[in-house]
């Protein structure tokens, strides 16, 4: 599997590469600002006890519904939420906790969505896989393999037609590059020149299947080649390299007006979703995901770099266990919505012999 | 007033809406350089350019949900499916995406589109292309589904639909594009959604069209007129929301109704209306709710097997004859 | 007799006719290496390989159209699609091709495939992973339809499905999955096709249902049974070709009817049993057949909501109280 | 546009280049046997003049629905028809008189189709738009555009399965490359290896709608490197040079069981259907069509080489036109599907409670 990430070059791209706009040393590291690098670092830790306080919520069946959590992927979501002007939009898979949390949804509304309350960020009518914030322009969260890319492509046609200077990022998995709407948005973006990054996160699987047994060409940022669309693949365990990459292909996106398509490498910790035990997996691709948790390794490198000492490590981990406990206190307090509610949002123009019939309502009121 | 066609009123109202307001715009397959495969959107490129009429790949999919994403950014977009077959393909777009993003999120975003399509059988297309599948949609909640018959009324309705923040599926017909009424000078008519209207006062039995179907039953009441029996027309104009009281409140008049549809009967529109009328005028029904529609087969290619397959004036007509007959009143 | 769940109804009629039939193979996302999303294809893999048992890359219209290619040239597909919803990428390849390949081409080349693929709601899955749209496939000539309630009737109606020439769309239901019944040992009975079954005889009312609707009422009518109303159930089990001759009779002889559906009510599969029943038993219909469906919204997430906007044990049994009452017949 | 047509490199392969299983000169024509050169111009003129009456029924309102004509791509269809064996699978889209013709079927039956007859291949059912023969193993014409690829991609699945050795060829134009089927169905048969011929009759348009209007790649035969599909572009106007890169792709595709992509270049002569007066051509494109008339080429071409001369050329004018004639009369008399047939093909396997409604019919007989 890991053979597969090496193909460009020798490797993917990994922090310390080129970069654009910004100003680095080879290292990397060393040349970051450190409070940035806690501040990615915080960020990671959140998404992961985030993901592991839903997991036990799902299990104690305060959340429903399918959960899919990030938990290995916490490097790709923080990098590529960091690309991010607050300006742009973002589209995403149902793998989006992370992605609401790093585009700025306090932990709160997300967690309460899970719940399925009317403080979560969808008024409790999503839940996990349907996250969503005009204010902060992640507009959903869909569960439907492939149906936010025409959506994406939409939004970025709206940007160009308003003359705005926006770009759109739009997130999926290995697995959606072998669905039809791939080929279409694809085609359609590069063909109107739109301004919109599509990131593939390639944790090496869709479900059960792997990217060798889904995908014809497995090296998945050369498909856009059937549009002339750039592709770019980069190490998504390192949380600068994916920020690099990500940030250099946003800001293209916007001054040259054109689709480009970034993939990312990392790994699922765990099963497809919460229920899933993952027992398919073979004991070496398990032990390969949990050599790979690219939060451990921020840490080491942080910690090597003397970026972070065990104080600050301690304050970061009590304040996101704060934060994560928090949430789920909100969440639990925050009110059920009112069966009242349940026709509210069926249309947003009132209109006439709108159905709220109930159940056990006969067709005709008497 | 002014007698113009059905296509010269869609035409005149998307391009005076385009006007009216700068977010709206055109997208679709061959509908800029090739003017539409039904012309409707004849000349607007040229008066509009290509900002404003986009012409698509063939990509239903990709360019059906391109306008619901862009339309959760404020713009308002007219799509032209070429015909309502084509729709298969952009279904999910349509019905998991334009259909559920307000109520999934919250109501946090609304989906202000437009998607125009052309329904209607009768043309030899054969199989895959004479379907009459406007049920799908008008099953939705979310959706809004609009199907005029005349020039006035796709002129008032199409207003409608683009000035509505819902997605709006709005059948058209083929049959019915070069059908001639008349429309008011000026107009500037909002339909309301949602609404059927009684187009033709009877007092003997009730019968329900919509589309092309609602412009023969206006025709089957004229002529069985001079055999002296009263039709009352009733033109359901919105399948979604459904206005059963219009219907009802038509039967609960005269006892008894017929459905036209151009649709397969077994879970077509007309089940909905005759299982609406049972329950809303179950007191007042004199005689069972007869449907006319299609037969129950692929469409076929040949002439022959195509005509018997669809409903006619004729079928109609017996359906009219029988019912009054159970209902055991004198005929004629 | 065994006692197994429907779940494993599925599996065991599904392993054994690949057994028989060298030509039956399976084809779907994850019904290999993870052994199916709902675990109906557990150990095939293992069992029959990978020619016999074949995953599949996301893409539903690609891999159902390739099944479809595939009967074309004599095998028998079993295509598993994850859940219903996701049958709506695939819709054009089933509806304008499956569906009208023996048609359209004057009966030259049969299409014998299974789709097998569950409905179903109350999991929480939100607007676009909650819908009931068998309805789509119920109304299109070509297709056959079935819907089991039953471990017995899963297997025995898989069989007929699998040995059947035309392409069958076999809807399972994610609530049934786990739920028991017997089947009898070595069974190799065929359902027949197009057959609706009094699962439950009874005198007072008719209440119609199918998948886990079915199952459903005949909770209602044992629950019922106890106050001393005496409800007649019929399992509907196939949705096209629709068996409106044993629905009819029953309501012939009982008066009334109630349907529950857990799809939408306006348009939903319960409008045209209304409608048929109308039309067939006007004269013994003492009461409006009532319909107990979903409301009418994008499905909630938040379980208050979902809960409220589903049929239930207890909706059923209040539309039956109210139209015994409007037959005017004592209750209770 | 013709441009594209020459980008690789400098042009698109014509007859004479590399050859498999097949024998022949430099030159090409000299080597061919005189035979199978008068057999391709016949079979052209016959598409030709078969098109023609076809579109003079229409006009007469003997054949109606829509129509779609080979007029300017008969090299095509005939080099393609030529690299078949007979046992190989063809799926066509909806513009496929010639390919019926070209696959054995007589031109009576497709005549008598397209005049909705009981004699047509397809019975009547079907129109121009669905011919269909099992025996020749044309498993249609398809209207849906790109609805032909995924049945094609499962047809050469069934031969695998069964360890058969045809290939299916799968044709297409060249605006199906942008819709979501091609996607699927291209990576299935990559992954898969299934042993089938995806054939893109590239005649620079949709219905009105250029190539490079509507594929952001428009060197199609490239776009097959998203699946890692070998794809080649040749000269749809020369006989033989199609011929020879199909059979070459064909056998490929038997010996190393995989797919393969074809592109071939032509020109649509008249509108896009029957109906079309293609007013959207500017007047250089409708020159440039009219001026790349593959039949009139092939014809100096075989005039020029000694191989027809002008008694040939009437024995093969006469005979096709006696042909056309023949067919068209034969049509004429064909009988009408009989009403009572309505219900015939609705299903394989006879099923109880299968509705026979006709429109003036209650749903319960009485
Ligand atoms: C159209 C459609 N088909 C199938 C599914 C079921 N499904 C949900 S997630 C998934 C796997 C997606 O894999 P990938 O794109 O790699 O994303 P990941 O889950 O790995 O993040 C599948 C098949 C779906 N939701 N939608
Ligand atoms: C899914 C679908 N969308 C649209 C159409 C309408 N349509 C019929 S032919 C055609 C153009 C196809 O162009 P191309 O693939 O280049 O084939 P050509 O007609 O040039 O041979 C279109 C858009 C259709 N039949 N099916
Ligand atoms: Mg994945
Ligand atoms: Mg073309």
């Amino acid at each position: 599997m890991a053979e597969t990430a090496k193909s460009k070059g020798g490797g993917a791209k990994t922090s310390g590469g080129r970069k654009r706009g910004r100003k680095d040393s080879p290292s990397g590291i060393g040349a970051e600002p450190p409070k940035d690098l806690l501040d990615y670092y915080r960020q990671m830790l959140l998404i992961r006890r985030f993901e592991e306080r839903t997991a036990q919520a799902y299990t104690q069946a305060r959340i429903g519904g399918y959960c899919h959590l990030n938990l290995g992927e916490e490097a790709t979501v923080v990098g590529l939420m960091t690309a991010l002007q607050e300006r742009d939009y973002l589209f995403t898979n149902y793998r989006e906790h992370g992605y609401a949390l790093g585009k700025g949804i306090s932990s709160r509304r997300v967690m309460a969505e899970l719940y399925g309350r009317t403080d979560g960020v969808s008024k409790g009518w999503g839940g996990s896989m349907h996250m969503f914030d005009t204010q902060v322009r992640l507009l959903g969260g869909y569960g439907i393999v492939g149906g936010q890319l025409p959506l994406a492509t939409g939004a970025a046609l709206a940007v160009t037609y308003k003359g705005g200077d926006e770009v759109v990022m739009c997130q999926m998995g290995d697995g959606t590059t072998n669905i039809g709407a791939w080929h279409e948005s694809l085609n359609i973006a590069a063909l109107w020149n739109l301004p919109v990054v599509y990131v593939v996160v390639n944790n090496y699987t869709g479900m059960g299947t792997t990217v060798e047994r889904s995908s014809a060409e497995p090296e998945l940022y050369k498909r856009g080649s059937a549009f002339r669309i750039e592709g770019e693949r980069v190490d998504g365990q390192d949380v600068l390299a994916v920020r690099d990459a990500a940030t250099d292909l946003v800001e293209r996106a916007r001054a040259e007006q054109r689709p480009f398509l970034l993939e990312t490498m990392s790994h699922r910790m765990k099963g497809h979703s919460v229920v899933d035990p993952a027992k398919y997996r073979t004991e070496e691709q398990a032990e390969e995901a949990k050599g790979n948790d690219p939060l451990a390794a921020f840490e080491r490198q942080l910690t090597e770099a003397g970026v972070l000492d065990d104080a600050t490590k301690k304050e970061i981990a009590d304040s996101v266990k704060d934060e994560v406990a928090d949430a789920a206190d909100f969440a639990e307090n925050s009110p059920h919505p009112d069966v009242s509610t349940l026709f509210d949002y069926t249309y947003a123009t009132p209109v006439a012999n709108e159905s709220t019939r109930m159940p056990a309502d006969p067709v005709f009121a008497e | 007033m002014s007698v113009i066609t059905y296509r010269q009123a869609l035409r005149e109202t998307i391009r005076a809406e385009m006007h009216r307001d700068e977010n709206v715009f055109l997208i679709g397959e061959e509908i800029g350089v090739f003017e539409g495969s039904y012309k409707i959107t004849e000349g607007l490129l040229k008066e509009f350019g290509e900002r404003r009429v986009r012409d698509t790949p063939i990509a239903e999919e990709g360019f059906v949900g391109a306008a619901v994403g862009a339309a959760m950014l404020g713009l308002r977009p007219v799509v032209e499916l070429m015909t309502i077959n084509f729709s298969l393909i952009a279904i999910d777009q349509i019905i998991n995406h334009a259909a559920k993003i307000y109520g999934m999120f919250g109501g946090q975003n609304s989906v202000p589109m437009v998607i125009r399509t052309p329904g209607g059988g009768g043309q030899q297309l054969g199989a895959t292309h004479s379907q009459n599948i406007e049920l799908f949609y008008s099953f939705i909640p979310g959706l809004k589904v609009l199907a005029p018959s005349t020039p006035a009324e796709a002129a008032s309705m199409m207003r409608a639909a683009i000035r509505d923040d819902d997605p709006v599926l709005f059948l058209e017909n083929l049959g019915l594009y070069n059908s001639k009424g008349e429309v008011p000078e000026e107009d500037d008519t909002v339909a309301e959604i949602g609404r059927a209207a009684v187009t033709r006062e009877g007092s003997d039995i009730t019968l329900i069209g919509y589309s092309r179907m609602a412009t023969v039953a206006t025709r089957v009441a004229e002529s069985l007129a001079e055999d002296g029996i009263s039709v009352e027309v009733v033109d359901l104009r919105s399948l979604r929301p459904l206005d059963r009281e219009t219907i009802v409140a038509s039967v609960r008049k005269t006892g008894c109704a017929v459905v036209a549809e151009d649709d397969w009967l077994t879970y077509g529109i007309g089940a909905e209306i005759a299982a609406s009328i049972q329950e809303g005028a179950f007191d007042f029904l004199d005689a069972p709710v007869r449907r006319v529609a299609m037969a129950e087969v692929p469409m076929p290619y040949a002439k022959p097997l195509e005509t018997a397959a669809l409903p006619s004036v004729d079928s109609i007509t017996t359906a009219i004859h029988e019912t009054l007959a159970a209902v055991g009143r004198r005929v004629g």
